[in-house]
């Protein structure tokens, strides 16, 4: 019995474009307080533009209803459990939003004199130090953009370091179960991927660690905890075995949610690694960003951090631009500055121990649902989970139900979908983080769902296979999406 | 909840974790404050920053006015705390704004296809350089000087460990253009990627058209960059052009010192598998009705991995519906009398100043600070509340005794007035 | 066919009391910077109380989520077209929300010094000049809070004139066409009601309003255009047939959204009338409130109006307390001025220009909507409309569907109804109120569902009669709920 | 359109006018603004006005914190921008949350029964005397002079024309508590309602049993008012009243010049059929699912007409969801936690002054301004950007020499210092 969602009416939408008409218009200008100008005269003829064609007209309340009637067709944190694994989609508070919106802020240009922008670099410097505590690291940027960004700029510090040493080397070893974005950088710094296939346990196999690293070695990138949602317990070793050949230990920290308070990766013996503020530190994500992927190192690669860095000399903060170790620039200017704002909220409202508590929560929630529904799906690792737990659609697939048959039927019963088909090491996964943010009844609700949806797989498989059906949208035809890619409106 | 985990306190669901990595201290950070003074925290920062000033400062990052629709819309929980739309069937509101965006932005640049967003101008130019080696097979980038500073240093970055050699061409001293003979003369057979900046970066409308042809004559592709969009509202769109690498600060975003903005990367149909980070296409439900999700995949991260055309994920979805809202807003008629304003503004400054290059420009120029240095310039304006133009020298060398002044439709003439009067 | 809308999820949600677990917060306090305080002791302790019992615990998600997915149960102006007559639901401009919020006037505290709220006075000063500019009266006050608060204070003002000139008079007269705020309000001022019925075109019958206007007549409170959308051609005689008598005008300006800027009450005879800012200046409803009901008066009737006012005296503004012909105060302080200050924004936006369009635009959209569904309903008085037009449900009640059935199965195709069953002399009303906020494209549709419901009523009476059918909550039993009244949780 | 309704041109839609009734002339208002001009207008109207200045001004306005979710909910358009809730089927958000604020208020005040809200606290105190007038068949209302003096004001207006004498009773000069000698005195049989608040307008608790007691025993109802709804979340509800009037400002609406605010009726179930404004009530859909709608409405003016309860029609919806939203945001932990705080601020606050009654106050208290007058006293405050506190003499000439102070859980301690310095 789905009990979590009923049907309503939601308002159908055209597209902006059909709903134009000629003259319509959503905004009025001031007045203009000093003379007009011909364009002609003032760009060249041959520069100035014909009109938009096809752009929007539409009146102020037109637009409004079409994005106010768009937007109810999305699912969203606000309105429930969003348990994508890997994602961390915990609760976006609002104070975050206001902050982010101070007035000498939200309008402070990143030009303006450093004398006027002490209040931003405060905010800057802060950040930075508190992101270094809780990684028990030794520095940090906040110029990437996103996580993969800081990747990239991750890899890039060892390269320059490795450089700096005499040789960049040549390969980086990655984990069967890692994130694409972890190859995907990699690529990019000029690396040859080596992938390390997980030991039985999920984790890093040390017997095949020792064979790979080799001189040509720059790092390993791990996950930790992995994809899995498991503590790599022998990362101490993995460390010790990574250094001992010279190449470094860059973790990826996505999941960084398990450990904020418990356990430091600076600790645990990795070099460098990066933050998804838009995960563990609950900025929002937007239907897809922006984020901001803050790399904090050990002293050894502060050396190579992108310029310019923040300093402070009593009390003046200031950039310093002339860094002659530096990789560069990885963004202009000093990175989202408004994610950094938020993040920097949330670290302050939840203070030191709030902080701890909520990876508590985290954990908790994620053992949980694992105790409850592992008596209705296979669980492929069965190491102690930390903050997700990944199941395998291994039974249901018997009956010829996939993960993502599973996951489009839990959105029938008011659920966003959990990570489908990731980490790649299992087989059909289904990838459960909960995240703190959960309290009992919504979670209650959720093993409900999943579990009623297991029932539902014996008795009507084909069913399943359909859904999801109370949706205003069916099941989308993603494949003819691709096959004929349609990636503009034209007029008919 | 504990009980059904077999634990009495949470602290046990890390017993299995080595002793050696715990944590067994408290973090080094203060306890958690109130929403209250969480408000007052950032409102003392903020005094401690420019409120009040009246400011000229553009370079990629401009004060235009903020449609009050765009708060609204983004402030709906819908957007603002939805993950990226791989669910289509839940997230269809997301997509189809997304897919109005990519159409808004063709429709703006004159290109066949625009991606759902990069991360910002800057790193929109190394992924359109990529882009182009990709295409063409020829690794060699040839890049203005007159592109934004800060953009080359990231090209930079990006080029440095791909095999892909950054070459930079001059601009006219006279006009401020492209010294387009400097390029006919660095053009090799090497050579994947062109690229420019039209409004450059002192504000001067460039020759797309010139540039494309030389750049097209040496096989190689043209990248038109641009950073501030609301000049689309009256140019000519970079038709041109192969790829179009631009920022949309100017669309509602907020300065905020730098960032969050929104990057976007256009290009021809024959390119679309060399795009860059996330697409939304049009399809059908099983129902037969139009809907809309994330596709051709297959050129990401997260299926082709180390293959793939970037490394890009999270980009800056948020960000493109403020600039979607915000070019809904403002429509057809809108953009252009908006640009109107901005042009009128800047040649009313202009006319007050001695614009030091001839070339035509839209909303920023530059301007020789006789006699005095920008810097004491500045100084003498910041007495009167107001922040005066970028000081070159910082990037430009040839050009320590000049500025880059901006002026938008938000500029107050008063204010224009009383620059031009130090200025003097 | 229904187009307009289409059935999608919606998140179910308990009170919140249902969903309250103990010690769930979601709120921080600062920490106190002074000594606390023992309750008892400062309080006595039989002043204490024990905890709220029944008071909400819930987690700050809890709580974002539990009112997110309440206002998706809602129909809204920012979902589609509101017609509903006699509500002026039109558009509600957001930047009427911003400038409420400017901090210096939302946080103004009615007490400070006026030397430090000459800001606040100035927008009431010039809100005050711009509605008597727009009604052609000579002074306005801010004070009443809505509509009927505005009529109160209207009918005191007219007492307190008569009651000087020596008889306060005994008898309001109120056409049976008038709302019901109306007799209710003459009630209150201490008035007996005498209704006069309609003429046969709907309007002040002026041969009935001559026989009734007696020495002991105070008023006539007359609606204009009025309940039928139709402009009373007569009031100039009306109004002399009234002040010949000694008697005065009031209207009951809810309908001003058909004449502002083409026709001024001051200018055809009114004496006293009130303004609904919820209505023809853009104030949003909020689900029923706040409003304001500014009521402006003729030079006669200055004195009269409620204490304080607002005085200017060169470059000061000030509140005059001392006026001995006051009716007194009808509110605290000095009127909803929240309220005030959006409906000014409303003023500035618009222009003079820009109103008088407005009603333009009003009154062409009733019209069309008249002209495209007289086929298809009986439209008992046929006397030219204004701003809106109203129907009856005659054709249809015939087949045993009522007003009331027709407005719910408009429901289901995506429109909030009408008015239904008022003015109480059309029999089953069908009041239709477009406003000038909605565009063709709307209203095309708002037609087509009404010219399909007609259709359906002719097909299939009985399926009509138990619309609505894809709301998440079908049609509701009133009447239970007022025979057995259940006005609050209790515990189970 | 205009084709379709017969015209060319709008104006002619109004040539059926009288020629005598149309303004044939533009209305005397400027031409229309920018959104960027109207945010210019509010925000110099608001420059000058008391921005920077801490305040001890309470006096039934009360400067709390408003929770950020506050403004997260009633910004959704839904709330915002939906019509009473008439047609449940497509508002049962409306109609939730106001159930669960009658529901809410109940457990506040210790009531039975609680409206959807009145238009504030001044009009719920004539709404609540008419009430009692009506329920008891007695026309006579005595009032507490120590109930808010412009609530007074605003029942003296209402009861004028009602055959609705009115009397006051005074306050003892020591403790600022009700004279019960006085109201025991005044008391005759023809009295329908006996007013009283608590706290009082001194800040001061009341003795509501001891008041009802006298109220019943010569057949009258007791009406308790209050102005300061915080106080609620540590003192004893007022449950021996019949009537509760109330205003709900202090839940997170800020203070706005005055308004828009929030009143509440809130009574015994007897009384039911007698209360203003609208009701909320549960049922069930034609499914038979819970659900709700507005009820009881014969007792209201679209039904009885000049038989009703009350003439109130639009009242403060948005206003009452905004308090619903704050009290579910501190919750039964959180407003006791806030009374507390208030509690201890103003008590720290009296221990730097002399509280000039012995009575038990909440968060304000009057204090003599010693030798020089409250006005002296309060300009010398302004010149250090502070706002003291209200002076007496204007409602009291009696406290001509006094002023009422008030400290909230925004109030800090170094500005109470620093009042108490000049105070001293
Ligand atoms: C494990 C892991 N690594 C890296 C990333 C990439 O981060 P971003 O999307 O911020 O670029 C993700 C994001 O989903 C992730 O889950
Ligand atoms: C004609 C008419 N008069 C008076 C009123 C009462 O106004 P308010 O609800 O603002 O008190 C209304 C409101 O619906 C109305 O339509």
């Amino acid at each position: 019995m789905i009990k979590k969602v009923t049907t309503h009416l939601s308002q159908n939408e055209a597209l902006l474009f059909e709903r134009s008409s000629p003259g319509k218009k959503a905004y009025q200008l001031p007045e203009l307080d000093v003379p007009a100008v011909d364009a002609s005269e003032a760009l060249g003829a041959e520069n100035v533009r014909q009109e938009i064609e096809g752009f929007p007209e539409v009146s102020e309340v037109e637009a409004i209803r079409h994005f106010t009637r768009l937007s109810t067709w999305n699912y969203a944190i606000d309105y429930g459990m969003y348990p994508l694994g890997s994602c961390t989609m915990k609760y976006n508070p609002r104070i975050n939003e206001v902050a982010a919106r101070t007035e000498g802020l939200a309008w402070a240009h990143p030009y303006q004199p450093e004398a006027l922008s002490q209040g931003c670099m405060e905010v800057m410097e802060t950040l930075e130090a508190a992101l270094a505590e809780i990684c028990g690291m030794d520095a940090v940027t906040l110029q990437p953009a996103a996580g993969a960004h800081g990747e990239l700029t991750g890899i890039l510090l060892i390269r320059a370091l490795l450089q700096k040493r005499g040789n960049p080397r040549k390969k980086i070893l990655i984990p069967d179960s890692a994130h694409g974005t972890n190859p995907a950088t990699a690529a990019i710094a000029g690396y040859a991927v080596e992938n390390i296939k997980s030991s039985e346990t999920g984790g890093v196999d040390l017997g095949a660690l020792e064979q790979l690293v080799t001189e040509d070695v720059a790092a390993l990138m791990v996950t930790n905890p992995n994809t899995l949602g498991v503590f790599e317990n022998n990362i101490v070793r993995v460390a010790e075995i990574l250094h001992k050949k010279g190449a470094m230990l860059y973790m990826d920290g996505a999941n960084m949610n398990a450990l904020v308070g418990i356990a430091r990766p600076g600790d645990f013996g990795v070099d460098v690694m990066h933050l998804n503020l838009h995960k563990t530190f609950s900025t929002p994500h937007g239907g897809g960003g922006p984020g901001a992927g803050p790399v904090a190192v050990k002293k050894v690669l502060e050396p190579f951090l992108p310029t310019p860095r923040l300093r402070r000399s009593g009390k003046k903060l200031a950039f310093d631009y002339k860094r002659k170790h530096s990789v560069g620039r990885v963004k202009a200017y000093y990175g989202n500055f408004g994610v950094l704002v938020r993040a920097l909220a949330y670290i302050l409202a939840h203070g030191g121990p709030g902080l701890k508590n909520a990876t508590m929560d985290a954990v908790l929630n994620a053992i949980y649902i694992r105790k409850a529904l592992e008596p209705y799906f296979d669980l492929p690792y069965t190491s102690p989970s930390m903050h997700e737990v990944v199941f395998s659609d291994d039974r249901q697939a018997k009956l010829g139900v996939r993960t993502g048959d599973i996951a489009k039927r839990l959105i029938d019963y008011g659920f966003h979908p959990y990570t489908v088909s990731f980490p790649m090491i299992v087989h059909g996964a289904l990838m459960i983080e909960p995240t703190e943010t959960e309290g009992k009844l919504e979670i209650d609700s959720f093993i409900d769902a999943m579990i009623s949806i297991a029932k539902e797989i014996e008795t009507d498989p084909q069913m399943v296979k359909g859904a999801p059906y109370n949706t205003r949208t069916s099941r989308v035809d993603e494949t003819t999406a691709a096959r004929k890619p349609v990636l503009r409106w034209k007029p008919a | 909840m504990l009980d059904a985990c077999g634990v009495s306190t949470p602290e046990e669901l890390f017993t299995h974790l080595p002793e050696a990595v715990r944590l067994n201290r408290p973090l080094n950070l203060a306890p958690g404050i109130s929403e209250y003074e969480i408000v007052q925290y950032f409102r003392d920062r903020a005094d401690n920053c420019a409120n009040g000033y009246a400011s000229f400062l553009g370079a990629g990052v401009y004060n235009h006015f903020r449609p009050v629709l765009v708060d609204t819309v983004v402030s709906r929980g819908e957007f603002l705390t939805s993950y990226t739309p791989y669910q289509a069937e839940i997230a269809q509101g997301t997509l189809t704004t997304i897919f109005e965006f990519q159409t808004m932005i063709c429709q703006l640049t004159g290109m066949d296809v625009a991606n759902a967003s990069m991360y910002d101008g800057s790193t929109a130019v190394p992924e359109a350089a990529m882009m182009a080696v990709r295409a063409t097979g020829k690794g060699r980038v040839l890049v203005a000087k007159s592109v934004h500073p800060e953009y080359r240093e990231v090209l930079a970055t990006y080029a440095r460990h791909q095999g892909m050699p950054v070459a930079e061409f001059g601009y006219v001293s006279e006009t401020g253009n492209l010294d387009l003979e400097d390029l006919e003369r660095q053009m090799d057979g090497l050579t994947g990627a062109v690229i420019i900046q039209t409004p450059n970066f002192f504000g001067i409308v460039e020759q797309v058209k010139a540039a494309a042809e030389i750049a097209h004559r040496h096989g190689a592709l043209l990248v038109v960059v641009f950073t501030e969009a609301v000049s689309l509202g009256l140019l000519e769109p970079p038709a041109d052009a192969d790829i179009v690498a631009g920022e949309l600060q100017s669309f509602a975003i907020s300065p905020s010192y730098g960032g969050p903005y929104a990057g976007i990367i256009a290009t021809k149909e024959k390119y679309i598998r060399q795009v860059p980070g996330r697409l939304v296409g049009q399809t059908t439900d099983s129902r037969g009705n139009r809907a809309f999700c994330l596709t051709l995949s297959t050129r990401e991260q997260h299926i082709r991995r180390e293959k793939a055309t970037s490394n890009i994920c999270t980009n800056q979805a948020l960000i493109a519906l403020m600039a979607t809202v915000f070019m809904t807003v403002y429509g057809k008629q809108g953009l252009r009398e908006l640009a109107e304003q901005n042009l009128a503004k800047a040649h009313y400054l202009a006319g007050k100043t001695k614009p030091r290059f001839t070339g035509k420009f839209f909303n920023e120029f530059v301007v020789r600070t006789e006699g005095k240095s920008p810097d004491v310039v500045n100084k003498a304006l910041l007495k009167k509340k107001i922040i005066g133009g970028l000081p070159l020298g910082r990037f430009y060398p040839e050009l320590a005794d000049s500025m880059l002044l901006c002026a938008t439709e938000m500029t107050k003439r008063a204010d224009m007035d009383r620059l031009a009067e130090v200025l003097a």
